[in-house]
Parts: C-alpha cells; structure tokens; sequence
C-alpha cells in the first residue's frame, strides 16, 4: 500500500515527459521562403461574457486581411491569422505565452478587453514579441511602458479624451439645452467592471477640472438584472445630462427600464461598448433615438471627409465588411480594421526585417496623419507606444442607426 | 413617492425569484437535493422561449405552455438519466453532479447560440408600464410577478389535494415508510424534478421579455434563489414566494439607500445571518 | 483514545483506517523533489504552452489539495475556497505594488491571513450541516468577491491590480518558468505532506469520524467542532499561500480571476473528479483536468467555443456516475481487486 | 416443471424465507435465517436487540438487500421486485417507530395507505371501515398525524397498512414506548385482524404478549433461527430466556 504514494509522482513525471516529447515534435519545421505566408497570432476573448464584442473585433480584422491579402499582401506574402482564444485573464497568459514564442507568429494583434490587454500583453514584452493592442481602453494598458506594446486605439488618460468630451459638452450638447455647463446637473452612472470604473474615473476627473455640477454618481454590477434603484436615485437627483458607462447588458436593461420607470433627462451621454453593439439596436430598436454614444471609432462617415490617398476607402471597407459579414461595422469592427490595416500596411510591409527588432523600429516609424485611416484619426505612437494621434468621436442613434455627430467636421448628420 | 416606487418594483422582481426559488426549494425538500442546475435550466427556457419566437414567431406568452411542458421533459429526463443514481448518495456528489449538468447546459447554449445578448421585443410589451400616480409598474414585470403567484398557489394546491401531491410530500417526510405504503419513490422524484424543472421554464418565458438571455444568465440570478430559499425555510413553497418578495424588496431597498454596489452585500450578509440565527427560515419548512 | 474506539467501531470509516500504515514521507519527499527537478527541467526546454500547463496544473493541484482538507478529510463541502485563494493574492500583492514588501514575506503573511479567515469562517459556520455549510461558504466567498469589487482604492475594483515585471527571485517574479515550477511544485509539495501527516495522526481518524457521523463522533469524545475548525485553519492557509505564488506567476489580479464563484467550483470539480478525502486524489484531478481543458481550448477554443467546459462538464458527470470514490478511488480499488484476485489463484 | 397457482399454493407456504444473509459493511446482521408463515398464520419472532429481527422484516419488504438467500411469496421471489410493489400484492408492513407522515393528517395518511391500484378503488370505503375499526382516529381525521398521542399514532401506522389490503401484515415492534393499557387495546385489534384471515408477522419485545397471540414463533439470536415452535412450546422453553439475554453475545461481536 505504501507504494502508492509513488504513483502520483511517476504520473507527473510521465506527465512531464510527454510534454518533453510533444514539443520535440512541434518544434522544427520553420521555412522563411520569400513566398511563405506571415503568421499574425490573434488573441481575442471568444467564449464567455467578453465573446460578443471580441467577435465584432476579429471580424475587422478579418476584413483587413481579406482585402490587404487581395491586394498583393507583403511583396506577395499572404497574412495568415492563427486565432486564439482567451475568454479569462488566466488564458490570456496562456495564450499570450504561447503564441510569443511560436517561432511562425511575427507579432500578435488583440484583445478588445482591458482585462485580457493587461496580462497578454505584459508576457508578451516578457518574451519580445510585438503586441499590436486594438481595443482597450484602459489607461493601464500603455501606463506600464512596456517594450513591444504599441496601441492603436485611444487611452482614456490622453488628453484628447477628456478634451473632447469637454469640447463636446460645451459646444454641442449645452447648447442644444440653450445652457452653459455650468449651470448643468450632471449625473454619473456606471457598471463596476473593469471598463465602466475608468471610463467613469476619467469623467470624475473632467467633471472635477471644469467644474461640473455632479450631483448623482452611481455604479452596479453589470450582471445586474433590475436596475430600478439606480434609476430612482437618478430621478431623485434631477439631472439634465447623464453620463453613462454600461455594458452590452446593462445597457439594454438601462435603456428599457428607463423608458418604463419615465426616467429621461434632457440629454444622455453614452460612453461605447454596450451602446454600440449589435446587440443594444436589436433589443432597443427606435427606443435608442436621441441617445448620445462617445466611442473610439466613428461611423457612418463620408469617404470625403478622409484622405484621398485612402486605399482601401471607407466605402471600399463598408461594402468589403458587409459582403463578408452581411451587415455594417460597428466601431469595435472598424477599430479592429484600422489596427490590423495600420500593421499590415505601414508595419509589415515596411519593415526591413520581420523580427521583433525589425518590427519594432518601423512601427515607430508609422506617421499617418488625421484622415489617412478608415476611423479618420492617425497614427504616430509616443515612448509608451500609445497611438498619439487617436481620437474620441460623438455619435448619436438617428432612426436607429449611429450618426457621426462631432468632432464637427466628421459630422455627416444633424 | 419614490420609496413605494421602489417597493412595487422589489416586490415584482421578488416575484421572478420566487418562481425560480420555489423550483428550487421543492426539488430540495421532496428529493433533499439542492438543484445548482436550475439556473441554466431558466436560461435554456430563455432561449426555447426565444427560438420559438424568432422561427414560428409565438409570442412568449403563447409559448408559455410549450416551454413548459418541454422543460418539464428536460427536468423529467435528467432525473431518469443522472440524478436518480445519486439520490443515495451524499450531499456533496449530488451538488457536485448538479453543477457538472449546469456546465454542460451552459456549454451546450454557448455552442448553440453563441456568447451574445439576445433579447426578444414584444410589441404590445416592451417599454409598456401601467402609471398610477406618480408610480409606474412594467407590464412584463407584472405578468411575471401575476405568473409567480399562480404558479406557487397551482402548486400549494397540488400538494395539498391531491394524491400525488400527497405523495410528493410523503416522500418527503419519510421515503422509507413511502415506499412502504407502495408510493413509487423514483417516479415521485420524477415528477417533483419534472415539476422543479418547469417551473424553472416558466421563469424563463417571464424573463424573456425583461431581460437578455446569455449563457451564463442563470448563475446570478440561481444565488438569489438559494437566498430566497434558505429564507423562506428549506422546503417550503409558501416560504420561496415570501422570500422571493422579500428578497426583491430588501434588494431594491438597499439598492437605492445604499446604492446598486452595495445591495448584493447587504443580500448575502443577510443570507448568513439568517443561516446563523434561524437556519429554518422564516417559514419552516412544512409545505413540502 | 478516541482514535482506539474509532478504530473498532464498525463504521464505513473501519477498512480505511485499518488499511493504512504510516505514510512513507521521506519517500513523498524524494519524488517530490526528483519530480519537480524533472518538471522543471522539462518547462525550461518545452514550448511556452507545455510550461504554462506544467505551472497551473501545481498551482490547481495545491489549491485542491489544500480544499480536501476540510472538503474531503473532514467532509465539509465548502463552496467559498475562492475567498482563501483570492486573499492571500490579494494579501500580498497589495504589500508588493504599495509597500515594496516582499511576495516571499506576502506568501507568510497571506498563509496567516487565510488561516485567520479559515477559523474566523469555520466559528458561526460549522454549525451548520450539510447543504447549509455548503451554501453558507458559497454566500461568504460571494460577498468577498463584492468586497473586493466595491472597495477600489484598496483592490482596484475590476480593474484589478497589475504587478511589476521585476524579475527577481526576491520579487519571486521570472521570466522563464521554471522557477514557477519549483515554487508551485514545492508548495505542492508541502501541502501533500501536511495532508500526509493529517491523515496518518490521530487527527486524521477523527476528521474522519466526523465526516462518516458527526453524532456517533461526539458521542465517542472527539471535540468535533474543534478538529474542524483546524482543519479549515489548515486548508485555509494552505490555500491563501497558493494564491500569492498564482498572482507572482500571472502578474495581474482581478476580483473574479481569483476570487471568482467559478474558481471555487473548480477547486471542488478537480478535488472530486480525483477523489477527495484521498492523500493524492485532488492532485491526480488536476493533472487529468488542468491539461485537458487547457489542450481543448487551445486546440478547439476559437472554432468551438464552449467544447471544452463541455468536456469538463460531461468528465464530472461520468465520474460522479460510475466512479462515485474518484478516479484515485477506483485505481485503488481496482488495484485491491487484482491483489485479492492473484492471492485468490 | 409448470405447476398451477392453486398446486403452488397448497405446496407452499404463504411466504417462505430460506437461509437469507444480509450484511452492513462487514457486519452480518443474518446468517442464514430460514422460515415461513403460511396463509392466516400469526408468527412471532422474538430475540434480543440485535439479533436482526428488524433486518429480517426489513428484508421481506425489500428495504434491504439480500446477500444470498431467497425470499418466496406465494412461489415468486420478491428479490426480483421494486420494494413498492409490495403493497400490490399484499405484504404490508407497519415500520418500527411508526413512521407517520407527520404533518399530514391522519386522513390523508390513511389516504396514502391505499396507494396502490387496487387498493384506491377502494379508498373511501376502506376509510370508512378504519374508522369503524379504529375510532379514536375518525374524531381526529383532520389532525396532523404528528400531533397525535404515541397509541394514537400506533393505531395510525396499523390502519395507514390495512387500507393497503394486506394478507400480510408485518409489524415491528407495535407495542414499543406505549403505556400498558395501550398495549392491551393494540394487541386485541392485533388479533382481531388476525382472526379476520391477515397473516400476521410479529417482531417484539413484549415476549409473552407475542407469544401467547402467535400460532407459532421462532426465537433469533445472532442473525440466525435458534428456535422454532408453537407459541405456548417457546413460552414454556427454558432456553428462552438465554435467547433473550443474548445480549452480552451480541455485542461481543
């Protein structure tokens, strides 16, 4: 009996060995032939709650490719997608270890979420290999310096952010209330979750600079499924703008309760994710009208508010998206384009060698100006590797579709 | 004005959790099994209530019964193949075995139907209340909560009057002297799961109208149920329906007073209170 | 005492009892020690992944053998393990990023913290039986993981905490994994012992006539809440420990990464699935588990979301079914059959 | 080899119990018990605690399972049937401590009693003929069964058995923790059934008692048949006693 206390060791033993014996034979076969594909490792959350915008992201990214591979790709090279998924931040280690160091991956494109960002993209600046962030937000992200990490996406620390909302506040929506900002009650409400808290806490801190009246802040839990108190404790403080930071579901929840609980303040100022998902228009339908969403991409836009040098065009990119996707972008969709167009174009194909160090140096060397991508913003990265140049757009559901509302000069409505 | 608002809208949410917790608590006191399952066994009727809609274009109040008998079947089934070999056993397999079938539905929707939110509009519904005063009640909330209460006096009365009610409650009490008296003990576990799991079901049509279904939609609200069932006295279908009320209402109480981040503290810290100072609950569990 | 009545009485707990001698520690401590060298050295060659599998089967491994404790040894389903493991990340991550104190000085102080939890739990909750304890620790791992989401300034909220890149075997930080493998390893190590210690002591026997009937173990003297408030002091600590060498490893906490219900209920799954109240059932389900689930997902994740907690919820199924002692129950069982069998012939 | 009912039943005993072995763990509660009651036939079995009279009755509803050994009804092995099927074919047994579905009423209790097919046709009248039988419980037909005295109840668990329309009745231990003069009424309602054609099987303590209603009795001691015999044989047998006190062998064990 006593010999069975070896068997756990001997099975992790084995354990090891046939690990030993699995990478023996993965690892070997890698050609660098001029005409062999270049291998792009996306890491996405797919499963679980994060799945519905992550999706909407890898079908930009497969629009990308699509059209860049149909366009001659890298001198010939067609770009390949190894798609991974990691639905905790737990697999997002995993994931991002695995695929940095798989010697066919050149650099690694994801992952929507802060939460997934974070992690995967710390191992891989551990490892070396480029991580080309497209979605999150977070001020986190870029905060740590990290040596491979380029952003494409806006940080909600930037400036531009909170200016823009600032500027937006002052020059559209407090005039379409015939007030000034300051004579305004704000109110704050938004899900605890990794998102919602800093979104929130950039508009604290803006509310705090300008002097904003804020007279209600409130949080819940995003799985929440009644939210009739925090919608009362609204009420109860009268507010005239709500800024609000739900996501996918809450957000329907929020729209619909509201609607039903006769909670309407004079304007409602949405910040992206759940407001801009498929999801939120097909629950809400013309419930939405009016409402006011800030999100990292705009939408709906005309091919001539861009750069004529622009190619593929945003019309090009809409109808590509619509005949592979069968219906239009959404931003997380076109940011997810612009960041893989950005990589393929201006990086991969531009670079002097596909290595992490060749890589590296041209994308510090990406300059694209306003206009010169699909989301209207360009591209240059600061020491951090935050996408300087990234903008915050104001759009606002019209007949239940989204209307790029400001920046002013965007604006293809209203 | 407000605090009735929040009031009546405690009470109508409290009335979705009574009809998942009486599922709960009657599975429990009849088989003494606590169903970790049950959860996804509302979201599964979400998205037949869903499915139903978007191919034959039933409204969810028409599919009700549909759903129900279909989730009774569900629930019926998983007793024949699974749980009927555990009630023997020890409370911890049988939780653990519940929980693996919770995964497995949870997985099984995620493959179907994907990770998204998916909601239902009914026209005449959606975004309807009935204002009264300065007070204003959702029409689906209402006929969820008027469903609640029909469901758990339908079943009161099941138990109550009728032979198989009786048995129901026989086994309960002693599954020995049961079997004793000739009561086919499984076929009752059968039934009670059978039941459990509609009840379940008709949660789900009464949910869809309010909320989206996602895969792991019935996790959140499945604690709630235990809550409302330790509450309401382990057993107890009478004390469920209390509990649930109670349940909504201190929820959106704490809710507004405290704000939405503190309520689900202060429903679980109350939890543990009432499992310290009265495990029986408020009610003692002798319904069932 | 005690033990000796125990011993004769005719309970399920008898052959047990009977059938085991005095664990080989020393032998436990030499394969360990071979094992983990071998396990090292294979993650320092073999591809990232096959690393990363090799670190959170140990880390899985501990957490459940630290859970068998109280779950298996004693019986009690507890349903809140997360709350241990998510404190002890916490515990020492937080004095890691705002004091500058060592993970390695957080590891001990987190093993205090998570045994304090463990008897400040154990006092109002083991008196209740049952289902009740198991839904009582599920509520209480529930109201940590708010806790941890509502108070920001301390925790970050959902944002979480991230921890600084510093290598270092004083930031118990790496870039590689091998010394992920020794650290996790090792401490898997010490919780196998500590486990193997229990159950060949007098404690042991009584945590087991607790489990088998708490009414005919107190009637026999054992101070039955007494045994289990050491045990869930025990499995507390031992889990709080795992936590900080988790978060040194992924470098980034979040309220429902280590403090989430799902953690909980995979503590109990890989426990069960192996056989709990087992010295090496809870690891034997971690080595079967982790690496299935982590193969599937990489192989199908993308292409079939949801495939691979299905195969996790149907191996639970299967095992609760057919192998209702675990799967180390049923090799040993298996085992006793062939050695009565070639006795027999 | 195909014998008609009618040749089984005047072959065989009502109900035949041969070397039956029951084990708990590695406990053997029987050894081998072998015995029978033929049809009308009131038997006693009489032994110490823990000489497995309980595991025995026990054993003939198919509350426990059988080692090895066989138990006949009427030439079928009850091993081969669901423990509730019972009732349908007329073995009926009247649990140690009552049982009583306790906070049902006595009505419904009575109600369940009569659960199976045949029997719930004949429902109401079957309860009309309880009352008759038993009128202590018709005043409180709509009293929660657990509310009632010990004797009450005791008159309960026996009428809740006879609605099922027993032709074998088990009983076990009726008379335990009741005040003698309820032992005395319990005992004429015993016999009382017994006369009406219900073979009766009875586990008890109160010795004499048992005996001196049975027809005949086997003494059990340690799981196995000691003695077997007419009542009055086992009352004048002075061996008797010895079986009885085989308590200290018991628990040497």
């Amino acid at each position: 009996m006593s010999k069975s206390h070896f068997k756990p060791v001997l099975a992790l033993a084995l354990m090891g060995t046939l690990a030993l014996t699995a990478c023996a034979s993965t690892a070997g076969d890698s050609t660098s032939e001029a005409e062999a594909p270049i291998t792009i490792g996306v890491l996405l959350p797919l499963t679980g709650p994060l799945s519905t915008l992550g999706k909407e992201m890898q079908n930009g990214y497969e629009v990308a490719r699509t059209l860049f591979n149909e366009a001659g790709g890298v001198d010939g090279r067609q770009i390949e997608f190894q798609v991974s998924d990691a639905p905790t931040p737990e697999d997002a280690v995993s994931v991002a270890g695995t695929l940095s160091t798989d010697p066919d991956v050149t650099a690694i494109m994801g992952s929507y979420s802060s939460s997934i960002a974070i992690p995967a993209s710390a191992v891989a600046s551990r490892n070396q290999m480029p991580y080309w962030e497209t979605g999150s937000v977070a001020a986190a992200t870029t905060d740590r310096g990290l040596s491979h990490l380029y952003r494409t996406v806006i940080s909600a620390a930037m400036p531009a952010y909170s200016n823009a909302t600032q500027e937006f506040i002052s020059k559209v929506a407090a005039p379409a209330l015939e007030s000034s900002p300051d004579e305004l009650r704000f109110g704050l409400v938004f899900e605890d979750g990794a998102y919602g808290t800093s979104a929130s806490d950039q508009f604290k801190a803006l509310a705090g600079t300008e002097g904003y009246n804020l007279v209600a802040t409130e949080s819940y839990a995003a799985n929440t499924n009644d939210l009739t108190s925090v919608i009362e404790r609204l009420k109860a403080a009268k507010i005239d703008v709500l800024y609000s930071v739900p996501n996918i579901n809450d957000a329907i929840l929020l729209t619909q309760q509201s609607a039903a609980l006769g909670f309407k303040p004079a304007y409602t100022l949405g910040n992206g994710t759940g407001y801009t998902s498929v999801d939120f228009i097909a629950a809400v339908g013309d419930t939405a009208d009016g409402l006011v969403v800030a999100d990292a991409a705009p939408l709906n836009i005309s091919d001539s508010l861009l750069s004529a040098d622009l190619s593929p065009t945003y019309s090009e990119f809409i109808t590509a998206y619509e005949e592979q996707i069968g219906r239009k972008p959404l931003t997380h969709a076109t940011l997810g384009y612009v960041g893989a167009t950005v990589l393929f174009q201006e990086v991969l194909s531009k670079a002097e060698t596909l290595d992490a160090d060749g890589i590296v140096a041209a994308a510090e060397a990406v300059d694209l100006g306003p206009g010169e991508t699909v989301a209207s913003f360009g591209v240059k990265f600061d020491e951090t590797g935050q996408n300087e140049r990234a903008g915050w757009f104001f759009m606002q559901y019209q007949e239940g579709e989204l209307v790029t509302i400001y920046p002013t000069a965007l604006a293809s409505g209203q | 004005m407000t605090t009735i608002q929040i009031l009546v809208s405690g009470v109508l949410i409290g009335g979705v959790y009574a009809l998942l917790a009486v599922g709960i608590t009657l599975v429990l006191g009849v088989m003494k099994i606590v169903n970790f399952a049950q959860g996804e066994l509302l979201m599964v009727g979400m998205y037949l209530t869903l499915l139903l809609h978007t191919v034959l274009g039933l409204h969810p109040y028409v599919a009700f019964p549909i759903v129900v008998v279909a989730l009774f079947g569900l629930g019926a089934g998983i007793h024949f193949g699974l749980l009927r070999w555990v009630v023997d056993r020890g409370h911890t397999q049988q939780i653990v075995l519940t929980l693996g079938i919770g995964i497995v539905l949870q997985s099984a929707a995620l493959m179907i139907f994907g990770g998204s939110f998916q909601s239902l509009q009914i026209e005449p519904f959606r975004g309807g209340s009935i204002v009264i005063g300065s007070i204003s009640i959702g029409t689906t909330r209402l006929a969820a909560f008027v469903v609640a209460g029909i469901a758990t006096i339908a079943l009161l009365f099941l138990l109550d009057r009728t032979l198989t009610g009786k048995a129901m409650r026989a086994t309960a009490m002693d599954r020995d002297a049961a079997t004793l008296m000739g009561i086919p003990v499984q076929r009752v576990y059968l039934i009670t799961m059978g039941i459990g799991s509609a009840l379940a079901g008709a949660a789900g049509v009464m949910l869809m109208p309010i909320y989206p279904v996602y895969p792991t939609v019935g996790v959140n609200i499945l604690l709630i149920g235990f809550v409302v069932v330790v509450l309401g006295g382990l057993g107890s279908v009478a004390g469920a329906f209390l509990g649930g009320i109670i349940i909504g209402v201190v929820e959106a109480l704490a809710g507004f007073w405290l704000g939405a981040a503190m309520s689900q503290i202060v429903v679980f810290a109350l939890f543990i209170v009432i499992l310290l100072v009265r495990p029986q609950g408020i009610l003692k569990g002798d319904t069932v | 005492m005690s033990q000796q009545i125990v011993n004769r009485s005719s309970g399920p707990i008898d052959p047990m009892v009977r059938s085991r001698p005095l664990p080989k520690h020393s032998l436990l401590i030499g394969f360990g020690v071979v094992a983990i060298a071998l396990l090292a050295f294979v993650s320092s060659s073999a591809p990232v992944f096959y690393g990363h599998m090799i670190v959170m089967t140990l880390i899985y491994a501990a957490l459940a053998t630290s859970w068998n404790i109280i779950g298996g040894f004693a019986g009690q389903l507890s349903l809140g393990h997360a709350a241990f493991f998510g404190l002890g990340a916490y515990t020492s991550s937080i004095l890691f990023v705002d004091f500058g104190i060592s993970p390695w000085i957080g590891l001990l102080i987190a093993l205090l913290g998570g045994a304090t939890l463990g008897l400040l739990i154990g006092i109002p909750t083991f008196r209740l039986r049952g289902p009740y304890f198991a839904l009582a620790t599920l509520a209480l791992g529930i109201i940590l993981l708010n806790v941890a989401v509502h108070f920001r300034e301390l925790t970050g909220g959902h944002v979480g905490i991230s921890l600084p890149p510093t290598e270092g075997w004083g930031t118990m930080t790496f870039l590689n994994r091998w010394q992920y493998v020794v650290i996790a390893g090792g401490y898997l190590l010490v919780c196998l012992l500590i486990s193997g210690i229990i159950l060949s002591n007098r404690f042991g026997y009584q945590l087991a006539a607790v489990r088998e009937d708490e009414e005919a173990a107190r009637a026999l003297g054992v101070n039955a809440t007494r045994v289990k408030l050491l045990a869930g002091t025990l499995s507390g600590g031992l889990a709080a420990g795992i936590g900080t060498i988790y978060a040194q490893y992924i470098l980034f906490l979040t309220p429902d990464s280590v403090l989430g219900t799902a953690v909980s209920i995979e503590i109990i799954v890989l426990a069960i699935v192996g056989g709990s109240g087992k010295l090496y059932g809870p690891l034997l389900g971690a080595v079967l588990l982790i690496p299935a689930g982590q193969l599937v997902l990489r192989e199908f994740g993308g292409a079939l979301p949801g495939l691979h907690t299905l195969v996790y919820g149907v191996i639970v199924i299967i095992v609760i079914l057919l192998f209702p002692r675990g799967i180390w129950g049923m090799l040993t069982d298996t085992a006793a059959l062939i050695n009565r069998r070639r006795k027999h012939s | 080899m195909r014998l008609s009912k009618h040749i089984w039943e005047t072959i065989l005993p009502f109900l035949e119990i041969h070397d039956v072995r029951v084990n708990y763990g590695e406990v053997e509660a029987l050894r081998g018990a072998t015995l029978s009651v033929n049809e009308g036939e009131t038997v006693a079995i009489v032994g110490a605690n823990g000489a497995g009279k309980t595991t025995l009755i026990n054993s003939i509803s198919g509350l426990n399972r059988l080692s090895s050994g066989s138990i006949m009804f009427e030439g079928q092995p009850l091993g081969d049937l669901k423990p509730h099927r019972l009732p349908e074919l007329g073995i009926v047994q009247v649990p140690e401590g009552r049982r009583l579905f306790a906070r049902l009423s006595v009505d419904d209790n009575l109600q369940l009693g009569a659960y199976h097919k045949r029997a719930r046709r004949d429902s109401v009248k079957g309860r009309e003929e309880i009352y008759r039988l038993l009128p202590v419980l018709q005043d409180r037909k709509d009293q929660l069964a657990g509310t009632l005295s010990g004797g009450q109840q005791q008159m309960l668990a026996i009428g809740r058995a006879l609605m099922a329309q027993p032709r074998l009745l088990l009983l076990d231990e009726p008379s335990l923790g009741l005040a003698p003069i309820v032992v005395t009424e319990l005992f004429s309602i015993i016999a009382r059934i017994a006369s009406e054609g219900t073979a009766v099987l009875l586990v008890e303590q109160n010795v004499s008692r048992a005996l001196a209603l049975s027809n005949r009795a086997y003494a059990l001691q340690q799981g196995t048949v000691i003695m077997e015999g007419t009542g009055q044989e086992l009352l004048n047998d002075p061996g008797l006693p010895a079986a009885m006190l085989g308590i200290a062998a018991a628990a040497k064990e």
